[in-house]
C-alpha cells in the first residue's frame, strides 16, 4: 500500500475505475469534459480544478459536459438513475444547491418512499465544499448539515484519499441518492491509495486517534485539523479519541456513543453554520443517549452564524481553526 | 383515422372511458368525504393522455404532474391499485404512502405524477438520456401543464434536451389554466410554437377534444425521436370539467364554461360521433365498454373501500434500500 | 380584547394594516389575487386557501399574481426589497423552496454581508408548512431547521392568531429578510387578536405555561400538543414550563436556559426530521450551556427520519403526538 | 455617432479605456500573487458594459455576474474602492467582505456582481417593478453570459417580465463561451432573438465590439422601456482577451484565437479609429485620456496594496440589521 496519490487523484480514479467496471455508470456536469463544441481541445478542462480529466479519452461519451442548467442535468441523472443507470452528476460547488434542490430533495431522496418502495435511484451528486480558498460567500459554504436533515438522501464527507477512493466506489454502487462532497483545500492532500478498486462502506465510522480523556467529532477537512489537535495534546498526556464519521447520513452513532461512555468528554469540530448543524445534531446525541457517561459540557467549535468573508483576515477567523480547538479540549479535559 | 385497426378503436375508446368514469367517481366519492388530501381530476383532458400513450410501450416512460391519473392509466397503471392508493390504503399501487399526486409504476413506464409543477421535465431527460445510451428506440414524454410551461425547470429541460438530441417530447397541456390563473394572461407567448423555436425544436398545436388529432400529431413526434431526431414540443389545448382540486368553486371561468365545454368539446362523444359515422364501430361496441369500466370502476370504488390502511410499520419502510 | 378571529384572518388582517399603513409594502404570489387574465371574478381565489381573499379589493395592483415561477418572482422580492419596497411574497407551500432556494439563501440572506453593509433586504416570505392534510412528502413538511441554519435568515413560526398578527406586522417592518412559516393545520385556530396593529418582537419566547419540573420547548403547531399535556400532568402535580420560542433565528436562548436552570430537565417537541433539527440545536444549547444545571437526559420527540407518508394511518404516526411527548415527559420528570 | 457630444465621447472612451487598464492590471497583479481567490476579467467585452451603461442613471440599476468589474465601472463604482475590493481590503467597496464576484454599490445603482450564473434576472425583475409601480421612468438592466441564458432563473424570468410588463431589459453577452463550453453547443437557438420571440419581447443581435452599435440598440430597448412598452433582450457578440478565469489555459479556444481577436475586434481600436477618421476626436485627446487612466489604475493598485485588511471584528457585522 505504498503509493500515493492525492485526494483529487483518488477521486478521478474512483470514477474510472467504477465507469470501466460498470456500463451504467456515466458521468456529466458543466465542463467535466471541458470543451464541447469548440475549436480547440475537447477535453480541455476535465472539471473546473481539472479532477475529471482524463475521463473522456477513456470513456468517450459516457462523460459529458451540460449547459448551465443544475436543474436540468442534475435532474436528467436522477431520472436515469431510476431507469437503471448509475450517474454521477457534478454539481461543481456545493454552494449551487440553491438552483437545482427541489431535483435532490424532493424528487430522488422521496421517490423510493412516495412510489412504496417501487423506484431505485442510484444517483451520486459530487461537489465542492468548504472555505479557504477566498472564494467568498457564494462558493465556500459547508452545506453538509441540511442534507443530513433529508431523510432519503446520504451524505458523505471524505477526509483523506483513501477515504475519497473507497467512499466514492462505495457512493456509485449504492443503490440509494448520495451527496459526496469533496472539501476543497483537500484536493492536494497526499496519501497512501490501493491502486485496486475498494470500498469503504458507509456509517462506519474511523476511528482516527484512540484515547480515554476527550472525544472529539470532526468532519471532513475538520478531521484534519483535529488530529493535529490530538497529536500535540498528546504530548501533554491528555490523550483524544478522533472520530471521522464518514458519512452523516447514515450516522455510526454507535461509536460516538462508544467512546463519549468511555471518555465522558465531547468536543464536536464541524466547519459549518452552527445553528442545526452537525454540531447541534452530535451533541444531541450525547446528552439524548450517553447523558449520564457525561462529564463536563459538550464543546462545539463551529464557523460562526455568518457568511463566509472574503478577506483571508475574516475567513481565517471564520473557519475553526487548531487552536480554537485546543482551547475547546482545554477547558473540558 | 383510418390507420387505426378495431381493436385499437376499441382501446382508445376503453382508455378514455375508463379515465373520464374514473374521475367521475372519484369527484363524487371526494364530495362525500370518502378521499383524503388534495386531489386534481383530468376529466375532459383524456384525449391527450391516449392519444398519445397508445404510442408507448413499457419501455418509453412518462413523466406526469399533480393532475396525474389519466396518464396513469393511459400509461397502463392498474386501476385497481390506484383507487386504492388514493384512498391511502395498503393494496394501493404505492402502498398508501404516495397518494394522488404521487402514483408511480415504474414496470409500466410510469415515473410518477409530481406535486411539484415543473418537477417532470428535468427527470424526463434522463428518460430519454438512458434511452440513448442504451442505443434503444425508447422515448421519454413529459406532460406539464400551461402553468408548469412557465417554470424555469421546464424550460432549461428543453435546451438540454435539444443540446444532447434526447428522444424527448414535451407536452403542453395547456387547459388554459394554472389554478385560477389564466394561460393568456400568464404565458408571454401567444404560441407554444415560438417557444419551441427558441429551444431549437419544432412545435405544434394540437386540438385536445381531438383523440386523432392528438395521436397524430404525438406519433409524428415520437417517431422523430425514436429515429434519433430528437426532442420536439406539442402544445395540446383542452379544458378540464372541474376545479383546480377538488373544493375550487371556480369562480374565476365564466358561469357556464364548464357546461358548455361537456356539451361541445368531450372527447369521448366527439370520438364516438366521428367512429360510428365513420361505419368503424357501432354504437354497442362502445356501449359494452361503457358498462364494463362502469363496473371496473364500481368494483375499484369497493375494493379500496373494504382495503386496510397501511400498518403503522410501513412508517419507517421504504426510506432507504435497506429499510 | 375580546375580539376572536382565526389564524388566517389575523395574517389576512396584519396584510391588509401593513398594505394600508406603508405604501412600500407590496404582496405578490400564485393567485394570491386569483384569476388574472380569466372571464371570471378576478380575485376568485385570494390565495389557494382563500387567505389574502379581499386584498385586491382594497389594495388594487398592490397585490399581484406571478406565473409559476418561484425563483423569478421571489427574486423579484428580493431585488424590489433592495430598492426601498417591503415586499411579501407567498410561497404557496414551504415545500416548493426546492425551486428558489438560491434566491433566498444565496441572494437575498447574503446581500448586507456581501456588499459590507450597503444593502438592507426587507423582504417577507411566506408559506405554509406542517403534515396533517395528507397532503403527502411534497406537501407537508417542516423545513424550518433548514432556514434557520442559514446565517442572514431570520425564521417565524407563529403558533397562536395572536403572534400570526404580531409577528408578521414585525416581519414586514423588520429590515432583515424573513421566512415567515404558517401552520396549515393552524388556519382554522380561534383566539383573542386586539384589532389595531401591534408587533411581537423577534427573539423573545412566550413562556406558556410556567413549571418547575420540566422544560418543554415546542414550535409552532406543536406549542399547542405540549401546552395540553402540559395542562394533563399539572392536574398530576407533574409542572411543566412551555416555551414557544416563536422565533428559532433570532433564537431567545436567555429564556430557555433560564428555564433549564430552574427545570434540569428539557424535553423539544419538534415536528421536523430529527437530524440537524430544531430538536438538536435546543439539546445542544442545553447540553452546551446549562450542563451543569440538567438532571437528566434531554427527551426529543420528533418526526422519524423519513418523507411524510400520506395514508393517515402512517401521517398520524409521523407527527409527534400528545401521547409520545407525555411519554418522553415522564420518562425523565 | 454623431448624436453624442464631444463630452460623450470621450466619457465613453475613458470608461472602456478605464475597464481595460483595470482588468489588464488585474491580470497582471493576480499573476504576481498579490490577489486571492476566483477572478473573471471583462477585457474584450468593454463596449458592451459602456455602450449600454451610458444611457443611465444612479436610478437606475444593474444586476451583474461572475465577471463583473467592467459592468461596475460602467456603472460608476469608484476604481480605488473596487481595486481595494478585490484584494480584501477595509477600504475596497464591500470592506473586504465581497471581493470581486460580489462588488456592489447599490448607491449607483450597481446590485451586485453574482456568482451564481443565473442570480442576476430574477432581482432585476424586482427593480423593474418597484419603478414600474413608482411610476419613475426608470429601468432595470440583466447582464448575463450566453451560458447564464440557458438557466431557468433567467428564462422564467423573462417571461414573468413580459406578464408584468417590467421596464427590464435582458443582456445576453455572447463571448462564445461558457468557462470551457461553447455557446454554439450549449444554446439550443441558432439566434437570440428566437428565444426573445418565445417570452413575447423583442430581440436584437448586436455587434459587441462596435461601441456605437451597442449605444444605438440598448437606447432604443431602454427607450422603449423607460415609456412604458416592457421588456427586450439585447444580443450582444463580443469576446473575452482572458480566460474563463485567472489561471485558465484556454486550450479549448484555437491557438491564435485571442491574439487575431486583440487585433482585429478590439473595441478600443475599433473606436479610436471611427472617431478619429469622422473627425469628431482627436488622437491627442484620446492619449491624454490613455495616461490620466493609467495612473488610476497605478493609484488604485497601490493604495489596494497600502490598505489594511479588515480587523477580525468585522467577522460579526452587517449579517442583519443590528450587527
Ligand atoms: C413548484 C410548485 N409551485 C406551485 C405549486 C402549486 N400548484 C399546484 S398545481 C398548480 C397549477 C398548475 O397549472 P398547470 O401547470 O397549468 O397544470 P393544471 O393544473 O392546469 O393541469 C400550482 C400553482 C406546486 N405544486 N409546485
Ligand atoms: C449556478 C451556477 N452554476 C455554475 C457556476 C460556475 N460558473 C461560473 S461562471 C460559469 C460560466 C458562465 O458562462 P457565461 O454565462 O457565458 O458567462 P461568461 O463567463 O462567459 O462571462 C460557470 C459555469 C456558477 N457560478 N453558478
Ligand atoms: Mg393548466
Ligand atoms: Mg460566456
Amino acid at each position: 500500500m505504498a503509493r500515493k496519490i492525492t485526494y483529487q487523484q483518488a477521486i478521478n480514479e474512483a470514477l474510472d475505475q467504477e465507469m470501466t467496471r460498470d456500463e451504467s455508470v456515466i458521468v456529466m456536469g458543466e465542463d467535466v469534459v471541458g470543451g464541447s463544441g469548440g475549436h480547440g481541445e475537447m477535453d480541455a478542462w476535465g472539471g473546473v480544478l481539472g479532477l475529471t480529466k482524463g475521463l473522456y479519452a477513456k470513456h468517450g461519451n459516457r462523460i459529458m459536459d451540460t449547459p448551465i442548467t443544475e436543474s436540468g442535468y442534475i435532474g436528467a441523472a436522477v431520472g436515469a438513475a431510476t431507469c437503471g443507470m448509475r450517474p454521477v452528476a457534478e454539481l461543481m460547488f456545493i454552494d449551487f444547491m440553491g438552483v437545482c434542490l427541489d431535483q435532490i430533495y424532493n424528487q430522488a431522496a422521496k421517490f423510493r418512499y412516495m412510489f412504496g418502495g417501487k423506484a431505485k435511484t442510484p444517483v451520486v451528486i459530487r461537489a465542492m465544499y468548504g472555505a479557504g480558498f477566498s472564494a467568498a460567500a457564494q462558493h465556500s459554504q459547508a452545506l453538509y448539515s441540511i442534507f443530513t436533515h433529508i431523510p432519503g438522501l446520504k451524505v458523505v464527507l471524505p477526509s483523506s484519499p483513501y477515504d475519497a477512493k473507497g467512499l466514492l466506489i462505495q457512493a456509485i454502487r449504492d443503490d440509494d441518492p448520495v451527496i459526496f462532497l469533496e472539501h476543497k483545500v483537500l484536493y492536494t492532500l497526499e496519501g497512501e491509495v490501493p491502486e485496486e478498486p475498494y470500498t469503504v462502506p458507509f456509517g462506519e465510522a474511523n476511528v482516527v486517534r484512540e484515547g480515554d480523556d476527550v472525544t472529539i467529532v470532526a468532519f471532513g477537512r475538520m478531521v484534519l485539523h483535529a488530529t493535529g489537535v490530538a497529536d500535540k495534546l498528546a504530548k501533554e498526556g491528555i490523550k483524544c479519541e478522533v472520530i471521522d464519521p464518514r458519512t452523516t447520513s447514515p450516522l455510526d452513532d454507535e461509536s460516538i456513543l462508544e467512546s463519549i461512555e468511555n471518555t465522558g468528554r465531547l468536543v464536536v469540530v464541524d466547519e459549518s453554520n452552527p445553528r442545526c448543524s452537525m454540531a447541534s445534531d452530535i451533541a444531541e446525541l450525547a446528552v439524548t443517549r450517553a447523558f449520564e457517561h457525561l462529564k463536563a459540557p459538550v464543546k462545539t467549535v463551529t464557523a460562526p452564524h455568518t457568511p463566509v468573508p472574503f478577506a483571508k483576515s475574516l475567513e481565517d477567523a471564520y473557519i475553526p481553526s487548531p487552536e480554537k480547538i485546543e482551547a475547546a479540549i482545554r477547558s473540558i479535559a | 383515422m383510418s390507420e387505426l385497426s378495431k381493436e385499437k378503436l376499441l382501446e382508445a375508446y376503453r382508455m378514455m372511458r375508463t379515465i373520464r368514469d374514473f374521475e367521475e367517481r372519484v369527484h363524487d366519492e371526494f364530495a362525500k368525504g370518502g378521499i383524503p388530501g388534495f386531489v386534481h381530476l383530468y376529466a375532459g383532458e383524456e384525449a391527450s393522455a391516449t392519444g398519445i400513450c397508445m404510442h408507448l410501450t413499457d419501455q418509453d416512460r412518462i413523466v406526469s404532474t399533480h393532475r396525474g391519473h389519466g396518464h396513469c392509466i393511459a400509461k397502463g397503471v392498474d386501476v385497481i391499485g390506484m383507487m386504492a392508493e388514493i384512498y391511502g390504503k395498503q393494496t394501493g399501487t404505492c402502498h398508501g404512502k404516495g397518494g394522488s399526486m404521487h402514483i408511480a409504476d415504474l414496470d409500466k413506464g410510469m415515473l410518477g405524477a409530481n406535486g411539484i409543477v415543473g418537477g417532470g421535465p428535468p427527470l424526463i431527460c434522463g428518460v430519454g438520456l438512458t434511452h440513448k445510451m442504451r442505443g434503444t428506440d425508447g422515448v421519454g414524454i413529459a406532460f406539464f401543464g400551461d402553468g408548469a410551461s412557465n417554470q424555469g425547470t421546464t424550460l432549461e429541460s428543453m435546451n438540454l434536451a435539444t443540446v444532447w438530441n434526447l428522444p424527448c417530447i414535451f407536452v403542453v397541456e395547456n387547459n388554459g389554466y394554472a389554478e385560477a390563473t389564466s394561460s393568456e394572461w400568464a404565458v408571454s407567448c401567444d404560441n407554444y410554437a415560438d417557444r419551441a423555436a427558441g429551444f431549437g425544436m419544432p412545435g405544434t398545436t394540437v386540438d385536445g377534444h381531438d383523440f386523432f388529432a392528438v395521436y397524430e400529431t404525438a406519433g409524428e413526434a415520437i417517431a422523430r425521436a425514436r429515429a434519433g431526431g430528437g426532442p420536439s414540443l406539442v402544445e395540446v389545448k383542452l379544458n378540464r370539467y372541474f376545479g383546480h382540486f377538488e373544493g375550487d368553486a371556480q369562480t374565476y371561468r365564466r358561469a357556464d364554461e364548464v357546461k358548455q365545454l361537456r356539451e361541445e368539446k368531450d372527447c369521448l362523444k366527439i370520438f364516438r360521433k366521428r367512429v360510428v359515422d365513420a361505419n368503424l364501430l357501432e354504437h354497442s361496441d362502445l356501449d359494452k365498454i361503457d358498462e364494463e369500466v362502469a363496473a371496473l370502476i364500481d368494483e375499484a370504488v369497493q375494493q379500496a373501500e373494504a382495503a386496510s390502511p397501511p400498518a403503522v410499520e410501513e412508517l419507517l419502510t421504504h426510506v432507504y434500500v435497506n429499510y
